[in-house]
């Protein structure tokens, strides 16, 4: 049954067009996906996936068990970048380390959409609300990485000049709350809960758009998430042994204690999975972005490569199947 | 007359334009989606549906005094982010 | 009642997305929808919008009330630049006087298909020959507008060294009428008559990409709308007190217009609110182009910022409900 | 009936689209779909076929009809390109009689593409396999122009110096076989394949997009099709006589014999159609993308204009229905 | 030899390159969606689905009399429709 | 210092950039989606849905030594593909 799950997972055409964009890298076809049109993909899954958790949430309501699941969401989100960076400091200066750091305790909201897809395909439902725990687990990670690099240095110089430039806290809790991509994720939770309250027609017509078409935006999007993986996999020689063993082992340690809080808040078989999902998942969009401006002596090949090149990938080809394997061993169908 | 041709990220693009108002140049232009190598390693448009970005190519044509008000205004800009500026000889047409 | 229409329009998704692109811009996310995605949506909308008119046109075939309504909305693209300049002329000079007129004789198709998702939401019917009205509205506004700067100024200079540039009324005409967004309108209301004649399983066919997906793609391209036109707003202090309350004074009168000559034409309730929302729309696509071309003197600032960056959203946020609350007190159910 | 094909042809919303994009061109509208929106277009409908044909040849199998059928298809994508080469040395250099000859040996996917919509307009069934052969059909050629050129001429010189570029025969092989369309419509074939035979619940999920979206994307794509296709039509001039009349008699003579094949294999109607049109049409993405590689020598406006600007729009608006006459004047219905 | 650098309206592209050819020119590139700033005011791409364009940046490399001829040819355009030209030294690879 | 501007089919582009690491290039940037005119006919972005592609235009700012290096390292393939590279003089800002 264990090795059937992940095979189930790896025939599922998101899976493949993973695979597929992979393969086109590595036998050097010259595939791509040109930009924007990645883009256009991503903004839309950020619209749907959005949409249809907040009206989810406008369904099941917040009650005590919705909001012990976004506490715990936010504890991991504050928890995993510091022990990370205790492990990361260990080989990397602090800048490299606290922004690794930082990539690992944020998210990966496609990893969250793929484990979605992959619990509606093997029927186990979940609950709306996880997307926002996705949600706010976005931007906490950003703040605690910035403070880890406040406090293990001294930085001073190149920053002077910048006072006018605007560096302060303001503008990175600016960059952490407001990038686009937590934007429009909160805004689309916003405005699926309030067309799920006010104006319930305005559901049924936006259904095509956003359920129908979505599987299929997934599968295209993932092929060129597979191009750009595999190429990002290129520089793993600059990442070095260690950091493509943190890049593997921190998915499975964290996905290990979301698992151990899911078990403790008693949380369904599906959200149990998303839950790992989101704590073993590592952030290669608003996290990168955001290091760039606050920690740019990090190397961002560094904190990419690792999150995108190797924990990504990880999680969509192995990682969900095996986290799947742990909670139907170890949570009761409900 | 001179010609400034700036590459940097696009991520800093609108601090660099707001520091080249603040100077004083009297125009600019701006193309994104540069990608290139420099020291810093290299960039491409792969990471864009991310909003890390990739390059942008400024171009400024602006009197000797004017550059060097930019050069000031950009220094820390430059050394903080990355990104590399030459400059040329030109004339109107 | 009246608010609750007001209220109803506000929470649509349609109008959610606007508004949350208005928000992104207040709140300085960084979140953009990158050229040419934009251009994408827009061109579907035609498209789409110009299918099913033609469609429904076929259906309903050209009679009397037709022809009428139509003569009416080309003379409204005709009257209505020609009082508006005399308004303008007060405070500006011929040239942007013209332009700004030009742009309130024309219409804006999002504005027009916003209203009429709103009418289907309602389950107020209408007809689909008014998409003919609104392609027949596009253009007269441009040539009045420099018919316009022709009478009321001595324009030569710099103009003279263009002679082989072209610039002679036969690329006006061409301008008005060729443009792309006429273009694709019309042409695609031809095809969509052409088909629904003589080969109607295209229709069946065509229906998940024109019909299904329509409502998804207004809200992602008023996701981009919301965006612009905060922008434009940021323009505002261009344009002066004087044009900020044309902006919102002309869209109320050039409705309350269309609403006198709705009810001479014995409209039904869902065709009045579409002619009102032709004539109080203000054109930012064809009609800035040409102007670009024919009256270079003129600032875009002032006419782009008015239509798109008060008009526009004006009318979407308000107008529409605002129009709708007239029509279903005045004009009985059909 | 003849003419009533033609006309049905015509008047279905992919070919009205089709020349709507070439009316644009010749009365000079701005219209214009921009880079790379085509391109999402292109790679969309790819992965579409390629995937739906997959799971069409998972349900079929592969019995000898099959096997013949594809052998069939692979030797003529070895004969075309020699045959026409033998005529078009009549009046072109060696470098550009093979680059044309190319183009004609491999196959057009959108004008497969528009032939299966019109198949499945007509309610005439066909085989699922028919995409692998045309995936089959796409390579050879580009090998065969490349053996055509290093035969009928000894070039060396510039090629010396480029020893270290890579321009080997193992280069070529790859662009042959790995170029981005050939990759992606095998690659989806395979994932349809899996798919379909283990996954059977992700069909359905993918179906609303490579399903129901096809027809219209279809349409839209065609509609830039179009314009491109004008634009080349401007380079006519530069074609001169002999490849124009070359870009219309080879697409009938060429039907012509795969009709003659298509009777020998007992290939039914819709198989028999789609199987001509491989054989007439001619490839203007992978060929001439190869070919630049290749045989740089060759001028790219004379094999695109005549593959894009004449053969294209021929087989689209008058071949397609042309060789349905023959087929069903000669082969029963099964 | 020449380098001539134009920034003009994506809108006025196809007259600018038609002056171009009609002058004389051995070539041209053009880069579009450009941005930027002038003395006609701020250029985005904000406006681009309307077809009102962003600006496109035409570098011409020639000789200098053909440089002459383009001047002649483009100054009309240039100050009907706003748009800068700067012109700087090159010499072939 | 100087400047190099290359315009090059997109379709070569990888092949020139290995070109320059290899002459050793301090860094370049790349700019895609030219179009342009040029003695080998007129390029324009209607066929890049077919990955046929449009020019690129690469710009390298090196010393005058690096320079003959990616002359003769570009000569062969200029002359193979086609493609325009000129010259001008620059200094870092
Ligand atoms: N020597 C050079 N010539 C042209 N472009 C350069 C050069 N060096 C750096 N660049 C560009 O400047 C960008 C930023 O440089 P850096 O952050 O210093 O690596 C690079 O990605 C290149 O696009
Ligand atoms: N001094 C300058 N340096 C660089 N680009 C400029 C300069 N002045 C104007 N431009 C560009 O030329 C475009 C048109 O200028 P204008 O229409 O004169 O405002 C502007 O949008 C800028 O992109
Ligand atoms: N004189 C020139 N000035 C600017 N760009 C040029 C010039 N000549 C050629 N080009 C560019 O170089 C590209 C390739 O040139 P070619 O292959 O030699 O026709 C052309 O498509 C133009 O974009
Ligand atoms: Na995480
Ligand atoms: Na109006
Ligand atoms: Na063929």
């Amino acid at each position: 049954m264990d090795s059937s799950l992940v095979l189930q997972n790896l025939l599922s055409p998101p899976v493949l067009f993973f695979g597929l964009g992979l393969i086109a890298v590595l036998v050097r076809s010259d595939l791509e996906i040109p930009a924007p049109l990645p883009k256009l993909f991503s903004l839309y899954l950020l619209l749907a996936i959005g949409f249809k958790g907040g009206l989810e949430l406008q369904h099941s309501g917040l009650d005590r068990q919705v909001l012990l699941t976004m506490g715990a969401a936010v504890t991991m989100s504050l928890v995993v970048p510091i022990s990370s960076f205790a492990v990361l400091r260990r080989r990397l200066d602090p800048f490299n380390a606290a922004a690794v750091a930082a990539a690992y305790g944020s998210i990966s909201a496609v990893t969250f959409i793929t484990a979605e897809t992959f619990l509606v395909t093997m029927g186990v439902s979940f609950d709306g609300f996880m997307v926002a725990a996705l949600a706010l687990m976005e931007s906490p990670a950003i703040i605690v990485g910035l403070l880890l690099v406040r406090f293990s240095t001294h930085r001073q110089g190149a920053r002077q000049g910048l006072s006018e430039g605007g560096l302060g806290l303001g503008s990175v809790f600016h960059e952490a709350f407001l990038n686009s991509s937590v934007f429009l994720l909160v805004g689309s939770l916003v405005i699926g809960y309030l067309v799920a309250a006010y104006n319930p027609a305005g559901l049924t017509k936006m259904e095509p758009f956003t359920e129908q078409l979505f599987y299929g935006a997934l599968s295209f999007f993932l092929l060129d998430m597979g191009i750009v993986a595999a190429q990002r996999l290129q520089d793993l020689r600059a990442a070095g042994g260690f950091l493509i063993g943190f890049a593997i082992g921190a998915p499975l340690v964290h996905a290990l204690v979301g698992f151990a809080v899911a078990l403790l808040l008693h949380l369904p078989q599906g959200d149990a999975l998303l839950f790992m999902v989101l704590c073993a998942s590592a952030s290669y969009i608003a996290v990168p972005a955001a290091m760039r401006m606050t920690v740019p002596e990090a190397n961002p090949s560094l904190y990419i490569t690792s999150a995108l090149g190797i924990t990504f990938p990880f999680n969509i080809v192995v990682g969900i199947p095996l986290y799947m394997v742990l909670v139907q061993r170890w949570i009761p169908v409900t | 007359m001179k010609r400034l041709d700036l590459i940097i990220s696009e991520r800093e693009l609108d601090r660099v334009c707001e520091a080249l108002n603040r100077a004083g140049a009297p125009g600019y232009s701006v193309m994104r989606h540069v990608t290139g190598r420099g020291p810093g390693g290299t960039v491409s448009e792969g990471m864009e549906f991310s909003g890390f970005g990739a390059n942008a190519h400024v171009i400024v044509f602006c009197d000797e005094p004017v550059l060097d008000a930019i050069r000031a205004a950009l220094q820390p800009l430059l050394s903080y982010f990355g990104g590399v500026g030459y400059v040329s000889d030109a004339q109107p047409l």
